[in-house]
């Protein structure tokens, strides 16, 4: 399949602005602005995976990231002691290993995308999504079902983890060691 | 059979034990117990007989009763009574006495079995228990804490002798899987040489030669029994004995005679003059031994084993005779200083008794002793006429020393009165000795070269008129130096300087020597080499543990604080050098000071600060090996 | 029945623990009564002893068959004097007395355990067995010293004595891995792989194995200049402790250059023979010399031990020299060689107990605070008198025996090593005599006035060590002919 | 399909037990009053067991590859099933007291299940995608277990490390998985085999080396060990027994599967593991080597286990015990882990070393059994680490890296020394004052895990002959 | 096409490395985590439109990092909620209870 010009426009536009609006997450001051970075970013690749014909999981992306970045929002207004989230900040530490990991991992990885020969078997013509249904619930069902899990696992664990009250009242009530000298325990 | 000359004083030795609450039954007990061995030991001689017995393996201890050891096997005994004799009825109620009967007569006990041994086995087990014996009898009054020293010293320098033994017993057993006398003839040349220089090495130390002499002077610390009985038959005489034993096949060995013979003769000399400017009667005595065992080692390596064995029987009754009374001599004045000896007024009869041994040292015709050192001398002139001619000087010199100590001990003098009289045990064990002295002019007989002959189963040679006549002037000639210096007073002296006397007389400076060439560097020795294992083999495994320990404090503030921390620390050390730096170029030597404080201070916020322990560390230590994963995977494929 | 040898103390060793604490006093008489059983083993298996065969009395189970590891022993003419040996010390250890600490079911069950796994050692034909029984005596080794030492530094020393001796013991792990690896089918069996001798000789592969296991066992031995775990092992352990250690955990080193070493791999031995040999020679002379230097009590006795040492392995060293010598000279060395294990166990655990006892009363080792001892102490002093001059190698006690034939094999063997080892017995004698004279001589310290001899109980230990030195110093036959069996099949390589 | 479908489901009757008796159990959870939660421990113990019986039921005829060759049901995966029904069974039992205090702990027992899940799908999982989900799930269970004592500031710093570190392997593997996936053209590891045969070497590696990232952090090997330490010492200490063990035993059988499909000739993945084992175990024990606190020491020390166990990846293919070795290795230290935590759990948590002195007059037992598995851990014979380390070292050897043999044995050693630093005091000094304890339970589960520490070792046969034929089934 | 593609990842996650590393905000180095896991994801979906001729299972694995960014991040903030309400400390320099 050779891709249009368009293609490679689009592909082009929306990569440069998903590395941008990626680099800015970093280089803002508000932690509120760089969640919207972030869904930005996400926002550009989902936009790529359309043109490149993943047009559901396209949208999946950016629906579920607009979510995701929402509550990110919230969170950060509801609990952090930054207020609100909107004060200007910036809170680094190892700055220069951290540049250097980053740009080292970029050059490596671009040097494996630009020079490793990958095979060349472009998607073929058809419904990707049926294709991915039929993947779904056949072949990979597992996987599926295993993520189901998982998903089932996490709203278990953080909910423990994070909710306040629980059906007993305090649910910080007696979550901790068990007293290691019994007896000072009794007597106080 | 064979083994109840062995058995005899072994058990006996253990009867005495058994007895000790009773003194006077030990007391009796001994000398009985030496009796019935001179009895055994006669049987056995007459039987010729042999044994063995079985270690298991490849080991058999073999015995045999043959040759000179026929002689020597009733010899030993012999003396050993007259010794323990003397010894038993010697002290007054001592309860040490028991012990030191005990190990006289077990002493006797290793000696024997080291005459009757018929291989190297036997021979090394006899001969070590005889020094170990000797360590106990020397050692005997052990709360003088002298005296095991001196057991000590000469314990092991009769050991180090002992080593020949080991390789001789080695190396015939390397030769030919057999450890007996009799396989010596089928060992080749050159396992032959190593055992004889073994045997030699053995036969040097035990016999006193030169240079292990010194450690008689050391045996002289035990009680006058075992100075007696150490310096006659037994023990002193295993070297000449073995030698003499042995000689036949040796002698097969080319340097075999010269090294003997050169040993005999240098002991013989430096001996003799040893016990000429002696001023301690026993030492002196033991001097003389030195001397007198090397002649027999001149006779062996001449090859006439015979007159050797002749000296060597003639020597055990006189040599034990003088050290008797000696010991009479020491008891009687608390003193065993010639300068101040001259007990002949005070004990008449003990002088005579003491002349007699003299004379024989002396080689005064017709003693036996005479007529052996006789046969000695002519051996010594058959080997070369320079042998001849230092043997007759040795010669000279024992007529010398001999006649000097009679003089000093035994001769008139001043002293009349004396603490201890000699009890009438004592006198009879002297008179029992003196008379076989005596006896033994015998020899002069005609047959007295077959009877030695037959007895030692070697060759005697007869002098030549010329020689005869050689010795017997020297004697006159001896005999008249001394008369001539008593006169003069000078007998003490010699006219000597007191430091040349002291330096012949303590051995040549021997003992001095091997102190410090030997018994020095090997205990400073022992000393750096426990230092260094202090201090070093041991710090080795310290410190491996030392440097995992380093390695690991270093990781943890490493895995802590993140790999960061090191590119950091570096990093501010860079940093804070060149801010020194430009410090001092600014402010002169006060600014480096400053600049060294504020670094110090710097640097220890700067490791405070890095050392949190943080989990973005963690992270950086991942992307790190991320890479040098990535890294080993592609080099190392 | 070997099997009840080590069984039967294992299971005890459970039951003393569980003995309720008001009866604890019943720990000892318990204890060593049954510590009586192993002999008994020895005695029968002595008794129905085949001196026309190798390995015999095998009993054997499966255990791992799918990895070769089996559950065999047996004994031959080298393990049946070491059994008897170890079954005999760790008796003397547990009648002499000794102030437990009031932990007495803890202390009896920890040295039954060490019994059991010490003739299990000895006994075990399967080199996994083995090795089990290896690594476990250092941890009974380590409690012991641990907790019943003496001094601050008792677990220091225990520490090192258990890391040092698991470092040797890892490197034997791989020296037993690859002669394993070898083995086909694979198998740990030490009766088949003597007889197959899997590993190609001349190898690299048979050097590396060879230096592994030998470091292993160097350690043990040990042989300088890996000793340097010893000393302080010894001075800070318990007395009976020491006799156990010097007289049988030393034993294990050199019983496994014999059989592991020697047997497995004799073209390599060979190679290295002489290279183990100057060894030998160095810890000879290093530790007559060092000893010499001491002035305390136990760490002499211990740095003896090396000396000690040295005469085995150059004896074994010399056996194993196939093509040097005569095979009768290589035989009567190897005999000779395990004749010296069996002296210097019943020596050195005499003279350790000896130490102990002198302890017990004067509450140090340092030999300057002595003097005089003979007189207020004759017992004492004629037995110490007695192992001294045992171990320094006089006729007719035990160790001349041995020392005898190490030196008249050797010599046929590597002449020059074995002449210049021999100085070791000179200084042997000079120290050993020093030492006697420093206790015994001279005049008693007025501080000593109220000196005990030895007590009872303590005789019942000593007596029976004292008179198996006189009686293989005097007629030996009976064990010289056991070990004969296994030496000529050596010599003969 | 549905009926292919239908047979996979039985294939897998383990897993379906676990899910499904953690559903169930969360709904208990959810309804029954605060006094029956304790219960939750009754049932997670009733679905291990049917999860167990199910596993042992299937040993005898093992489904082998099964959901369309995303999922290895073999033999070995139903061994390592067994090992982690047994540790997660033994936690359970531990944790019952533990968390008696807490007013919520019913969910505790469904999260402890669905992270035996997860390890049990990551130990079966042939699909790179399969691997991602059962790394998640059992990730992301174990970051809440880890956290779970809420109001304890290292429980949640230890959570919330562990979090960090997963995440960011999490997200290395990932983008791996998707280099592998473009350079094969498939996810299973049947596709690895056959499309990596002439791969870019150069993407191959860096895929690999991300992929190997993900499970390293599962391993706890170099270099994402860090979590190994801080959830030792500040997760609840049933929860960090079984966290140690519980997703070494998945990964490192994935970790095995995986690099057999990979191409010797395009990826060096045998130095590298070996250079990751060498420097995994001397890192873990150096670092473990001055603790003071003994659920650290324990941390670290399980660090340099991992590096031992990764000896048999590097031999596997190369020598046949290579298979038997890891599940040995794998048992012996989940039973010597699980007794050294129970000794911690049975003291109430007790960690400081100093508080160790002299313990062993007061408690003999509880001593005996740390002592039996640091003996264990150090592989002092006849205990089953003795037995593993017996059998790594011979596989290594087999396969050419003799010197990682000899590294092992030098680093067993060094252990003995921060062993001994705990045993030695409480052996050795004077008697300490009786310490409050647990209650049966927990005695029961460490009591069983010392037990079969010895009898992997006494009495290994059974397990060796199950194990001896064993492979690897990768598609 | 596929190189523009894999470049972009690229620097999408070492800009996501970049912000795990640097930053100190649990919440900020979430995102940097999130950003490394939209990298995997925009190069899964290049491989299976490249390289994989439409493998189905390309498109599954872009669901998957999905699953993996929704669970991580809820973990996550449930984490980061348990921790500040214990601590009181939504940066990593507060956490350093845990070390050696």
């Amino acid at each position: 399949m050779n891709p249009g010009p368009l293609s490679y426009f689009l592909v082009s536009a929306f990569g440069v602005g998903a590395v941008v609006s990626g680099w800015l997450v970093f280089r803002t001051d508000s932690m509120l602005r760089a969640a919207y970075w972030l869904m930005v970013s996400f926002v550009a690749v989902g936009a790529m995976l359309i043109v490149l014909d993943a047009q559901f999981l396209g949208l999946i992306l950016i629906l579920m990231m607009s979510g995701e970045m929402t509550i990110m929002a919230i969170f950060m207004i509801l609990f952090m002691m930054n207020p609100a989230g909107l004060n200007p900040m910036t809170m680094v530490h190892q700055h220069r290993t951290s540049i250097i990991a980053g740009v080292g991992s970029f050059v490596v990885l671009a040097f494996v995308g630009v020079v490793a020969e990958f095979p060349d078997r472009p998607v073929p013509a058809g419904d990707a999504t049926v294709a991915l249904g039929e993947e779904l619930l056949g072949r990979s069902m597992l996987v599926f079902e295993s993520a189901g899990v998982a998903l089932l696992a996490v709203m278990i664990g953080a909910i423990a983890l994070a909710a306040k009250q629980g059906r007993f009242g305090d649910a910080y009530d007696g979550s901790q060691e068990p007293s290691i000298d019994v007896e000072t325990e009794d007597r106080s | 059979m064979v083994w109840l000359p062995v058995l005899t004083p072994l058990i006996g030795g253990a009867i005495i034990l058994a007895l000790r609450r009773s003194q006077m039954a030990a007391r009796v007990a001994s000398v009985l117990v030496m009796v019935a061995t001179v009895a055994a030991a006669a049987l056995v001689a007459s039987l010729e007989a042999t044994g063995t017995w079985s270690w298991g393996g490849q080991l058999d201890l073999a015995v045999s009763v043959t040759g000179f050891g026929r002689t020597m096997v009733v010899l030993v005994p012999v003396i050993a009574t007259a010794v323990i004799g003397f010894a038993a009825t010697n002290s007054e109620d001592d309860r040490s006495i028991v012990k030191l009967l005990v190990a006289l007569t077990w002493f006797v006990a290793a000696m024997e079995l080291l005459v009757i041994a018929a291989d190297f086995l036997t021979l090394l087990i006899g001969w070590e228990l005889v020094g170990a014996a000797s360590w106990v009898l020397i050692g005997h009054e052990w709360r003088d804490p002298q005296r095991p020293r001196s057991a000590r010293e000469a314990f092991v320098t009769t050991r180090f002798g002992d080593l020949g033994i080991y390789v001789a017993a080695g190396a015939i057993f390397a030769a030919t899987g057999s450890l007996r006398y009799d396989d010596l003839a089928a060992v080749s040349p050159g396992w032959l040489a190593i055992i004889a220089g073994g045997l030699v090495l053995a036969a040097a130390a035990k016999s006193a030669q030169v240079p292990f002499s010194p450690w008689l002077f050391s045996a002289m610390a035990g009680p006058t029994p075992v100075s007696a009985l150490l310096h006659s038959a037994t023990m002193v005489a295993a070297g000449a004995y073995i030698l003499i034993r042995l000689q036949p096949t040796l002698s097969a060995v080319g340097w075999f005679s010269p090294v003997v013979i050169g040993i005999g003769l240098t002991t013989a000399l430096a001996g003799g003059m040893v016990t000429l400017a002696q001023q301690d009667l026993k030492k002196a005595l033991a001097g003389s031994t030195s001397a007198q065992y090397g002649l027999m080692l001149i006779a062996v390596g001449a090859g006439f084993t015979a007159a050797a064995a002749g000296q060597l029987t003639a020597h055990a009754l006189f040599k034990s005779l003088l050290f008797l009374t000696a010991g009479v001599a020491l008891h009687a004045s608390g003193t065993l200083d010639l300068s101040k000896l001259r007990l002949g007024s005070a004990l008449p009869r003990v002088a005579v008794l003491f002349g007699i041994g003299a004379l024989a040292l002396a080689a005064v015709p017709p003693l036996g002793a005479a007529f052996t050192k006789e046969a000695v001398l002519a051996g010594a002139f058959h080997a070369g006429i320079w042998v001849g001619l230092g043997t007759a000087a040795a010669g000279l010199l024992s007529t010398l020393y001999a006649a000097r100590l009679h003089m000093l001990a035994y001769g008139p003098g001043p002293t009349r009165d004396v603490h201890t009289p000699p009890r009438r045990g004592e006198m009879v064990a002297l008179g029992g000795l003196a008379a076989l002295t005596l006896l033994l002019g015998v020899l002069w007989l005609p047959g007295g070269d077959a009877i030695l002959e037959r007895a030692a189963e070697g060759a005697i040679l007869s002098p030549t008129r010329a020689e005869t006549i050689l010795s017997l002037a020297l004697v006159v000639v001896g005999l008249t130096a001394v008369a001539v210096a008593w006169r003069r007073g000078r007998l003490v002296t010699l006219g000597m300087p007191a430091r040349t006397r002291a330096f012949i007389a303590g051995w040549w400076g021997i003992p001095t020597a091997a102190r410090v060439l030997i018994v020095d560097p090997v205990s400073r020795l022992g000393k750096w080499l426990f230092i260094a294992d202090r201090n070093v083999l041991a710090r080795i495994a310290d410190s491996v543990a030392a440097f995992a320990e380093y390695t690991s404090r270093v990781l943890k503030r490493l895995v802590e604080r993140g790999i960061d921390g090191v590119v950091w620390g570096i990093g501010g050390a860079t940093i804070q050098g060149a801010e020194m730096s430009r410090l001092a170029d600014d402010r002169g030597v006060d600014g480096t000071v400053e600049g060294v404080a504020s670094g110090i201070g710097e640097a220890g916020k700067q490791s405070r600060r890095t050392q949190t322990g943080m989990s973005y560390h963690y992270y950086t230590a991942m992307m790190i090996g991320l890479v040098v994963a990535i890294a080993v995977a592609t080099l190392w494929r | 029945m070997l099997t009840l040898a080590i069984v039967v103390p294992l299971v005890v060793a459970a039951v003393t623990l569980a003995i309720p604490k008001r009866h604890e006093h019943l720990a000892r008489p318990l204890a060593i009564v049954t510590s009586f059983l192993p002999l008994v083993v020895v005695a029968i298996s002595w008794a129905r002893f085949d001196f026309s065969t190798g390995f015999q009395l095998v009993e054997s189970a499966q255990w791992i068959p799918s990895l070769g590891i089996s559950y065999t022993v047996g004994v031959d003419g080298l393990s049946l004097p070491l059994v008897a040996l170890t079954a005999l010390l760790f008796t003397v250890s547990m009648v002499f007395p000794f102030d437990v600490l009031g932990k007495p079911r803890a202390y009896f069950a920890t040295f039954l355990f060490l019994e059991a796994i010490s003739l299990g050692v000895f006994l075990s034909l399967d080199l996994i067995l083995f090795f089990v029984f290896w690594d476990l005596s250092l941890v009974g080794m380590y409690f012991l010293i641990g907790i019943w030492g003496h001094g601050e530094d008792a677990k220091r020393s225990a520490l090192k004595f258990f890391l040092y001796t698991l470092l040797g013991s890892l490197a034997l792990l791989l020296g037993i891995l690859g002669i394993y690896l070898y083995t086909d089918p694979r198998t740990f069996s030490m009766i088949e792989i003597i007889d197959k001798l899997p590993v190609p000789a001349g190898g690299l592969a048979a050097t590396l194995i060879f230096v592994a296991v030998g470091i292993g066992f160097a350690v043990k031995t040990p042989l300088v200049p890996l000793h340097t775990w010893l000393p302080p092992a010894h001075v800070d352990a318990p007395a009976p402790a020491s006799t156990i250690l010097a007289g049988v955990l030393l034993k294990m080193g050199t019983y496994g250059f014999i059989r592991i070493s020697l047997q497995m791999l004799p073209e390599t031995f060979q190679r290295f023979a002489l290279p183990l040999a100057i060894l030998a020679v160095v810890s000879i002379l290093y530790g007559a010399l060092v000893a010499m230097a001491q002035t305390n009590l136990k760490r002499l006795v211990a740095y003896t031990s090396v000396n000690h040492m040295g005469y085995v392995i150059l004896g074994v060293a010399a056996a194993g020299a196939i093509g040097l010598g005569s095979e009768a000279s290589r035989s009567i060395a190897m005999t000779g060689a395990v004749v010296e294990m069996v002296a210097h166990g019943l020596i050195t655990g005499a003279l350790f107990l000896l130490s102990g006892s002198i302890y017990a009363r004067g509450k140090t080792y340092e030999l300057d605070q002595y003097g005089g001892l003979a007189g207020a102490s004759p017992r004492l002093s004629g037995i110490m008198m007695l192992a001294a001059f045992a171990s320094l190698g006089l006729p007719g006690l035990a160790g001349f025996v041995a020392e005898f034939q190490i030196f008249a094999g050797t010599l046929g063997v590597f002449p020059w090593l074995a002449a210049i080892g021999l100085l070791g017995i000179v200084i042997t004698a000079a120290l050993f005599l020093r030492m006697i004279q420093q206790l015994f001589f001279g005049d008693l310290p007025a501080r000593w006035g109220d000196w005990k001899d030895l007590k009872r109980a303590e005789l019942y230990a000593l007596v029976p060590l004292a008179a198996l030195v006189v009686v293989i110093g005097v007629v030996p036959q009976w064990l010289i002919r056991v070990i004969d069996t296994f030496s000529q099949m050596v010599a003969r390589g | 399909m549905t009926e292919a479908m239908g047979q996979a489901a039985i294939d897998i009757l383990p897993v379906l037990i676990l899910a499904g008796g953690a559903i169930l159990l969360i709904f208990y959870a959810m309804f029954v009053s605060r006094a029956l939660q304790v219960w939750s421990a009754l049932g997670a113990m009733i679905v291990l067991a049917a999860a167990g019986f199910a596993a042992g039921w299937y040993l005898g005829d093992a489904p082998d590859v099964t959901f369309f060759g995303t999922f290895a049901a073999d033999r070995a995966w139903l061994w390592g099933t067994l090992i982690i029904i047994v540790v997660t069974a033994l936690t359970v039992a531990l944790s019952v007291e533990w968390f008696q205090s807490d007013s919520r702990h019913g969910e505790y027992y469904v999260l402890l299940l669905l992270s035996g899940l997860g390890a049990v799908l990551l130990a079966g999982a042939i699909d790179l995608m399969e691997l991602v989900v059962a790394m998640l799930l059992s990730s992301v269970t174990g970051f809440a277990l880890a956290a779970y004592h809420r109001k304890s500031r290292a429980a949640t710093e230890a959570g919330i490390k562990y979090y960090l570190i997963g995440a960011l392997a999490n997200g290395a593997m990932v983008y791996g998985v998707a280099l592998l996936f473009g350079l094969a053209g498939g996810t299973s590891f049947e596709d690895l085999r056959t499309g990596l045969v002439d791969a870019d070497p150069l993407a191959l590696i860096v895929g690999f080396a991300m992929v190997a990232i993900g499970i390293a952090f599962k391993l706890g090997s170099v270099p994402a060990h860090q979590w190994m330490p801080d959830v030792a010492q500040g997760a609840p200490a049933p929860v960090a027994a079984f966290l140690l063990v519980a997703g070494k035993v998945g990964a490192l059988i994935v970790l095995m599967r995986l690099v057999m499909v990979l191409p010797e000739s395009g990826v060096g993945w045998r130095p590298l593991i070996a250079v990751i084992a060498a420097v995994t175990m001397t890192l873990g024990n150096l670092a473990a080597l001055w603790q003071d606190d003994v659920r650290r020491m324990l941390g670290w020390s399980s660090v340099s286990q991992t590096g031992y166990g990764l000896l048999a990846v590097v031999a596997i293919g190369r020598s046949d015990i290579a298979v038997s070795s890891m599940l040995f290795f794998l048992a012996a230290y989940a039973m010597g882990n699980m007794a050294a935590f129970g000794v911690i759990v049975k003291l109430r948590g007790l960690t400081s070393r100093e508080s160790f002195r002299g313990l062993a007059t007061p408690h003999p037992w509880l001593m005996g059994a740390l002592v039996v598995s640091f003996l264990s851990f150090i592989g002092i014979p006849p205990l089953g680490g003795f037995t593993a380390k017996l059998l790594l070292m011979g596989a290594v050897i087999d396969s050419g890296y003799a010197w990682l043999a000899v590294l092992t044995v030098i680093n067993s050693a060094i252990s003995l020394f921060y062993y001994a630093r705990v045993m030695g005091p409480a052996y050795f000094d004077d008697a300490a004052e009786p310490r409050p304890l647990m209650g049966s339970l927990a005695s029961w589960a460490l009591g069983i895990a010392t037990v079969a520490v010895i009898a992997i070792g006494v009495a290994a046969q059974p397990l060796a002959a199950a194990w001896q034929a064993l492979v690897l089934l990768t598609g | 096409m596929i190189d523009i593609l894999l470049v972009v990842g690229a620097a999408i996650f070492g800009i996501g490395v970049y912000g795990a590393l640097s930053q100190q905000s649990f919440v900020m180095i979430m995102m940097g985590l999130e950003l490394m896991l939209n990298a995997a994801l925009l190069v899964a979906i290049t491989f299976w439109w490249a390289s994989t001729g439409g493998n189905p299972a390309g498109q599954l694995l872009v669901i998957v990092i999905l699953a993996v960014m929704a669970i991580e991040a809820a973990i996550g903030f449930a984490l980061v909620t348990a921790v500040y309400r214990s601590r009181k400390a939504d940066i990593t320099e507060k956490l350093k209870k845990l070390r050696n």
